[in-house]
């Protein structure tokens, strides 16, 4: 038992990372970033690039994954996304667009990676118990980095002058044009930082379970389980969108017999939208 | 990186090389005596690495004989060249591909696909354009009567599992056994067939319905209900070579002390970087070429290889058998096996010849008749190694019954 | 060279002509009104002063500068603030987050938190429900948000897009008293952009009659509040 | 003979009544109209009606049969059509288009007859086509059939959702705020439109804010405030009622700007 | 010249007359299908699966076409091909039904479970029913892999459909597939029913309004479509003569939405062109092996930003530049 709780709450910090990055990203453009789960593997393989290869301390290949994933994110929304919304008759391009991208970095990062599996050595070892539950050093790591950083953007959106543009932007642009905010800067910004949180939680994951250029997918289906369950564009949504999964799965795995956990996790989550499409924290569609 | 890089190159070049084989008219090449043998496998995508094996295996063997002039046939010297296709392991793509090297390239020989979806859904091709093909596939319909062209270049999980449960029982006392499963159509078969031989063996099995998505980021809370009911040995069933570390790293840090089994063949430097000094005690197929039984051709295949690859994998150790035998058959069979596959079929069962890879004197045959009742089976060397301070070592050798 | 000029202002819209040739000016310290009916061009002219709109042609001077090559964030910080038609408050962001935003281009922090004391005093529904979302705010109330928080970028000339709109007499009424204050202790100049004529001319000294994307009529409001032929077409009899 | 009446309507969102016990009669052939300062509930009194938010107490009947409980489009089959505020049309389709798909209730050819352009659905479509344009004409929309309803300068979108909501054939049409927006000579032009429409035998409740408008117009008057009904009566009645002075017209303008 | 062209690009002008309409929309694709195609790549075996495939994979595509038409991004054609795939496998190695009954019950229960799964989840609108049909796609490989009695494996040895068994014949039967499904959705498209569609697709409230029982035809459009994805299935069940659970993945769900973008979205030619052209350019990148998907991935982003309407809003483009350039 406690060691379910142990393993959801592992999961969901991680999830979290994820489900905060892509709902930045889709509350701000409106975009659906289906590249999330390739940004997501863009990060691990940066760590491990500078960690293994290069043998630099594996902080400074995180940071090298926030910036370069995060700039990558950038590039993408000033140089395709922007002229997309721009030329195209319909919103569901930019989805298009977004599947593009996706398919863009998966097979760079095959050209530049290779197929195969990387990892990190643990940067710490250990095992903590937790009642009759284990917590190896490493994950904690992880786990307390995770929180850290969920709580430095949860604080940046709500209480610094760029972040409360951000949330501005995503509920009225033209509004927040005419406050003097430079709408594209911050689009950019925020493609920006939501590409970072993906990378980020890529270079963290890595460091307990690596990665190899072919989970972007799979990441990117489990972002928007997150996002269904939470609530579109809604930041405490995606949060507990990723609370709810992680335990689903910890919960899942530990008590059901077979691997009908996914199943059962899609099912629950089709009969739950039909109650409530708009997710536990989204607003109800007008 | 430097390999990464290099071996982007390499694929740049063996990409532009290829653009313009496949460009120029085969008449050119006719006059110096091809002899034109396809690959076709999954070479993209996370299972990118089954088919590159296969490619790179087969263009290393090529490069070798190609260096001494060419393979000897019928009293004729054949440039050997490799022909590949990427099958994205979509059967759709598997079917036009094969279509294309056994219709358009009339190549009569190839090696692959790797994975049964894939390879059963190019036998119908192969048999109505009578192609021989060598899938890295274990489904058992492949090789038995009516179809008799695919011959399994490697041992199959369900014959390994026996002898390697066996061995562990007897040098190591283990009595309990647990499975973890992938969760797809191998994986899961694979399971359900060590089940059946772990019981066969009187083993106590303590869990076989724990099973992990192929797209799983995290194995915490898959092993951690395993390594709580603390077995001596836990079998990852079709465990990919990016997952097996992953789940021993976990599984370690969870506590557990004992050991672990693998029918499919691992990467020992994934092992390594994945799970490091966790990475002690899995006892898996290797690639028939642990440095105590490898002969000097072997060492100069592995140095052909790493040429042409950027780096060395363990599992061609099993997949340089191929191309050598598939060479020392048509041989045997004669030049008019070249383009008609019915003397090569007839070759089969006579043909034998020295295993080049091992050190000791050893026969290299078609086997497969006790599977499915036909030598359909590339007799390769059974070698079950262990990896023990971050390489693999012989743990027994065995070999699949004629 | 007045404090504000507009000279031959032109909009197209998908290659339709929306305004044609709009030239208004006033001094400092004034409430000018733009009047007209609906589609006249009124919003467009406004968004065109602020840079939302492209202009095709004409040229728009302020305090001496020409700003018409401007982007809409560079006008906020020279002083131009616009308070755009249907009270957009950013729904899900509480009353003092609203506010702040109206501060986005300020740099003087102290300046800003004396501003936002300065509007809270003059607002006290809005004091009451500082941490509330906009959203939950009747529509009085959120006019008066948007007013305050347009206020807080310290303007010299406020833009006012329809804020009678959909408000009630009685609220119409507040807000209009609101524009007066504003105009009168603060020193802002207002150009009102309006459906309520009378309500409009009865606040503004100076008023352009907008028709069809064309300047029809201008002159003193008082004169256009007694005019027979505006009182027959805006002011409904 | 009464075509609608509305009994005891209630609607709740969490907390807020926006519709409170609200109950009047709409008699074939009148003008009802019903008005109320902003936020008064209009709107929402005109969802339940059209059958677009399902009432939380109370019921609406329409010619004795109870409505409220069918889906939009079946009380659309029944005769109640609504118009929508703003500009709601088919944007990317022509005017014509858009009038035309609107006949849907009148198809007679089945389906399949649909699919396989059989002879039924030849002649309904030749039957919508006439219909369509004589309604656009009708409206003073017949020289901008042809253009995209994107394109259409906005004064035309409001009769073009006019349209499209006569041709569904209704003999009740709720118009939400047809007068919003308008200028005095606007007014006068739709006004004598809704008469038209009346004239045409279509029994007329609209919504509105403008008062001035629905005093000229209006056979009878509801007025509502704060979700509940305060008057119901002739123009007149209501215009003397203190009530309605004092919720809906506030004092006098003479005191603004002093 | 410009009507044939807007007929080429599935928009024949409505004035014509009905049967010489239906000629004129369907003889070009007809003349590429059974003419141009089978010429150029009569002895080809390998060519011509490559446009069985493409014939196939148009055929599905042409369904998610019909689920943009009433204005939902359908992320699930993956399940129902597999649906279908799998109930032609069944019925022809356990009761060994004939092919041709096979794809008649493949199309009916995938429409079935269409319509069933369809009803509830066709309230969602824009991400939220694209995302919710993307799990759906993962949730139907899941429940066939967890089958209970299917071993968690595929069905091999699927017969091959008697008369098929040449490629020609099977392209000739995939490409009459194709341009039955084509003459389906066109007519769907332009009659009534079309415009019924479109009307839903740009404003759900207004259509009700009017009289339109706005969720029965969403689901008998994504039945349709669900159908269409069951043949699909089915037919490559029969060719590849296996199924797996793996068969069809996300991927495909989002290639077969892809194709409909890519073609345009406007034209009910579009994801013919679409898919085709992509199969074709996927399979002329086969020489450049490993950086194939790389370009395929640059190509797809160079058409979104250059032509983010489809390639068919070329054709016009060009008509008007040639044109002007004639006059």
């Amino acid at each position: 038992m406690e060691q379910i709780l142990v393993n959801g709450t592992i999961l969901a910090a991680n999830y979290a990372l994820i489900a905060l990055g892509i709902t930045l990203i889709f509350s701000i453009m409106n975009v659906l970033n289906f590249a999330h789960g390739q940004m997501f593997m863009l990060g691990g393989l940066i760590v491990y690039y500078v960690c293994v290869v290069l043998h630099l301390p594996y902080a400074l290949a995180l940071i090298a994954a926030v910036v370069i994933v995060g700039l990558i994110g950038m590039l993408f929304e000033d140089v395709f996304f922007q002229r997309v919304m721009r030329i195209s008759n319909r919103e569901e391009n930019t989805m298009l667009l977004a599947v593009g991208t996706s398919l863009l970095l998966e097979n760079a990062a095959l050209s530049l990676f290779g197929e195969k599996q990387r990892a990190i050595p643990p940067i710490v070892s250990g095992v903590y118990r937790i009642g009759n539950a284990f917590l190896p050093a490493s994950r904690a790591l992880v786990l307390v980095l995770s929180l850290v950083l969920i709580a430095a953007v949860l604080v940046f959106v709500n209480y610094t002058k760029t972040g409360r543009a951000m949330r501005a932007l995503a509920q009225d642009r033209t509004a927040t044009l005419l406050m003097g905010v430079d709408a594209k800067r911050i689009s950019t910004l925020g493609f920006g930082l939501g590409a970072a949180l993906a990378g980020v939680a890529g270079g963290l994951l890595i460091s307990i379970s690596g990665v190899n250029a072919g989970i972007g997918t799979a990441i990117s289906t489990k972002a928007f389980i997150m996002i269904m369950i939470g609530g579109a564009g809604v930041i405490s949504g995606s949060l507990l969108g990723a609370v709810v999964l992680g335990f689903a799965e910890a919960i899942g795995y530990a008590l059901i017999p077979g691997s009908v956990t996914y199943l059962l996790i899609f099912v629950a989550l089709i009969v739950f939208l039909l109650f409530r499409p708009q997710g536990i924290m989204g607003k109800p569609a007008a | 990186m430097v390999n990464a890089s290099r071996r982007s190159v390499l694929k740049g070049a063996g990409a532009l090389a290829l653009a313009t084989t496949l460009s120029t008219p085969s008449i050119v090449r006719a006059q110096e005596k091809a002899l034109r043998i396809g690959q076709l496998g999954v070479m993209s995508g996370p299972e990118a690495s089954w088919g590159l094996v296969n490619k790179y295996s087969a263009l290393a063997t090529a490069e070798m004989w190609n260096d001494k002039g060419g393979y000897e046939i019928g009293g004729t010297k054949y440039k050997i060249e490799i022909v590949s296709v990427d099958d994205r392991n979509d059967p759709k793509l598997t079917v036009s591909g094969a279509e294309r090297l056994t219709g358009s390239e009339n190549i009569r020989y190839f090696i692959g696909p790797n994975t049964d979806t894939t390879a059963t859904s190019v036998r119908p091709i192969a048999e109505k354009n009578n192609a021989i093909y060598f899938p890295y596939a274990f489904a058992r319909s492949l090789y038995t009567k009516p179809a008799e062209n695919a011959i399994l270049g490697m041992i199959a999980s369900y014959q390994v599992a026996p002898i390697m449960y066996q061995q562990l029982k007897e040098q190591r006392g283990v009595k309990t056994i647990g499975f973890v499963a992938r969760n797809d159509s191998d994986g899961l078969l694979q399971r359900d067939e060590g089940v059946k031989v772990a019981q066969t063996l009187g083993l106590e099995i303590v869990s076989s319905s724990d099973t992990y998505e192929p797209t799983i980021t995290d194995f915490f809370p898959v092993m951690s209900n395993l390594v709580s009911l603390a077995p001596d040995l836990i079998v990852l069933s079709s465990a990919a070579p990016a997952h097996a570390p992953q789940m021993m790293r976990v599984a370690r840090e969870l506590g557990f002390q004992g050991l672990f089994a693998c029918e499919a063949a691992q990467d020992i430097k994934i092992i390594n970087e994945v799970a490091g000094e966790y990475g002690d005690g899995l006892i898996s197929i290797g690639g028939a070429s642990t440095p105590e039984i490898r002969s000097p051709y072997m060492e100069e295949f592995i140095a052909r290889y790493t040429k042409v690859a950027g780096e060395w994998n363990d599992e061609a150790g099993t997949k340089a058998y191929a191309l050598e035998i598939l060479l020392a058959t048509l041989a045997a069979a004669g030049p008019e096996a070249i383009d008609d596959i019915a003397p090569f079929k007839a070759a089969i069962d006579g043909f034998s010849m020295k295993n080049p890879f091992l050190k000791e004197e050893s026969q290299l045959t078609y086997v497969g008749t006790g599977d499915f009742g036909q030598k359909r089976q590339i007799g390769v060397p059974m070698v079950i190694t262990e990896t023990k301070g971050g390489a693999f070592t012989t743990f027994a050798i065995s070999s699949v019954a004629s | 060279m007045r404090y504000f000029e507009a000279r031959g202002l032109t909009v197209d819209y998908d290659r339709v002509t929306a305004i044609k040739d709009i030239s208004i000016g006033f001094d400092e310290g004034q409430i000018v009104a733009l009047i007209g009916a609906n589609g006249a061009g009124k919003t467009t002219t406004l968004r065109a002063i602020t840079a939302l709109s492209r202009l095709k042609a004409g040229e728009i001077w302020f305090e001496g500068e020409q700003i018409d090559r401007h982007a809409p964030a560079a006008l906020v910080e020279r002083g131009i603030a616009m308070v755009p038609e249907g009270r957009r408050v950013f729904p899900h962001m509480s009353i003092r987050d609203n506010l702040l935003m109206g501060a986005y281009t300020r740099k003087d922090k102290a300046g800003v938190a004396r501003d936002l004391e300065r509007i809270l005093a003059r607002f006290p529904r809005l004091e009451e429900r500082f941490r509330q979302s906009a959203g939950t705010l009747s529509g009085g109330e959120q006019e008066m948000l948007v007013v305050g928080r347009a206020l807080m970028a310290k303007p010299r000339l406020l833009l006012l897009d329809e804020p009678s709109l959909g408000l009630a007499p009685m609220v119409v009424r507040d807000i209009a008293n609101l524009i007066v204050e504003i105009n009168r202790d603060e020193g802002v100049s207002v150009i009102l952009v309006e459906q309520n004529s009378r309500m409009a001319l009865r606040i503004s000294q100076y008023a352009y009659v907008l028709e069809t994307g064309r300047i029809g009529l201008e002159g003193a409001s008082a004169d256009l509040l007694h005019n027979d032929h505006v009182k027959a077409l805006y002011l409904g009899g | 003979m009464t075509l609608l009446s509305v009994e005891g309507l209630t609607r709740r969102f969490g907390g807020l009544v926006a519709v409170n016990d609200v109950s009047f009669t709409v008699s074939e052939g009148e003008i009802l109209s019903v008005i109320g300062p902003n936020g008064a509930g209009k709107s929402t009194l005109f969802k339940l009606i059209g059958s677009f938010l399902p009432p939380s107490a109370g019921r609406v009947l329409f010619e004795g049969a109870v409505v409220s409980g069918l889906k939009p489009n079946q009380v659309a089959r029944k005769g109640i059509v609504r118009t929508f505020q703003e500009t709601t049309v088919f944007k990317e389709m022509t005017a014509l288009q858009n009038v035309v798909v609107a006949h849907q209730l009148g198809v007679t050819a089945s389906p399949l007859g649909t699919f396989f352009s059989s002879a039924a659905a030849r002649a309904d479509e030749r039957r919508f086509r006439d219909s369509a344009a004589e309604i656009l004409d009708y409206l003073g929309l017949g020289h901008v059939k042809d253009v995209e309803a994107r394109n259409l300068p906005h004064g035309y979108l409001r009769a073009l959702g006019i349209a499209i909501a006569l041709a569904a054939r209704p003999r009740l049409l709720l118009l939400d705020e047809p007068f919003a927006g308008m200028n005095p000579e606007e007014t006068d032009r739709a006004v004598a439109m809704v008469e038209g429409i009346r004239k045409r035998g279509v029994t007329v409740l609209l919504v509105e804010h403008d008062m001035r408008a629905v005093m000229r117009i209006s056979d009878r008057i509801v007025v509502i405030s704060f979700g509940s009904k305060i008057a119901e009566g002739s123009p007149e009645a209501v215009r003397a009622d203190p009530a309605v002075v004092e919720a809906y017209l506030g004092k006098d303008d003479e005191t603004i700007g002093h | 010249m410009a009507a044939s062209l807007d007929a080429i690009a599935g928009r024949a002008p409505e004035r014509m007359g009905g049967v010489s309409r239906v000629l004129l929309t369907l003889l070009p694709l007809a003349a590429v299908l059974y003419g141009l195609i089978p010429v150029l790549f009569a002895g080809q075996p390998y060519w011509l699966n490559v446009m069985t495939n493409g014939a196939v994979l148009s055929f599905a595509s042409l369904g998610v076409w019909l689920t943009f038409a009433i204005g939902r991004v359908n992320i699930a054609q993956g399940a129902f091909a597999l649906l279908g795939g799998y109930v032609t496998a069944l019925l022809s190695t356990l009761y060994g039904v004939s092919f041709w009954l096979c794809l008649p019950a493949s199309a009916l229960v995938a429409a079935l479970v269409g319509a069933a799964i369809g009803w509830p989840l066709l309230r969602l609108r824009g991400i939220y029913f694209a995302m919710v049909t993307l799990s759906l796609t993962e949730a139907m490989r899941l429940a066939f892999l967890n089958a209970p009695g299917l071993g968690g494996g595929g069905i091999l040895n699927i017969p091959r459909p008697a008369g098929l068994d040449t490629p020609l014949a099977f392209y000739l039967f995939a490409a009459t597939l194709l341009l039955a499904g084509y003459l389906l959705v066109w007519r769907l498209a332009t009659s009534r029913i079309g415009w019924v569609f479109r009307s839903m697709r740009q404003n759900e409230e207004l259509a009700l309004s009017i009289g339109i029982d706005v969720a029965r035809y969403r689901v008998v459009a994504f039945a349709i479509c669900s159908a269409m994805g069951g043949v699909a299935g089915g037919c490559f069940a029969s060719l590849q003569q296996n199924i797996y659970p793996a068969s069809y993945t996300v991927s495909d769900s989002i290639n077969f939405m892809l194709y409909c973008f890519l073609g345009g979205l406007d034209f009910v030619l579009g994801p013919i062109v679409g898919t085709f052209g992509l199969v074709i350019a996927f399979e002329l990148l086969r020489s450049i092996q490993e950086y194939q998907a790389l370009l395929y991935g640059i190509l797809m982003i160079v058409v979104m930003l250059f032509l983010p309407n489809g390639v068919i809003s070329l054709f016009p483009l060009l008509v008007r530049r040639f044109g002007r350039g004639a006059s």
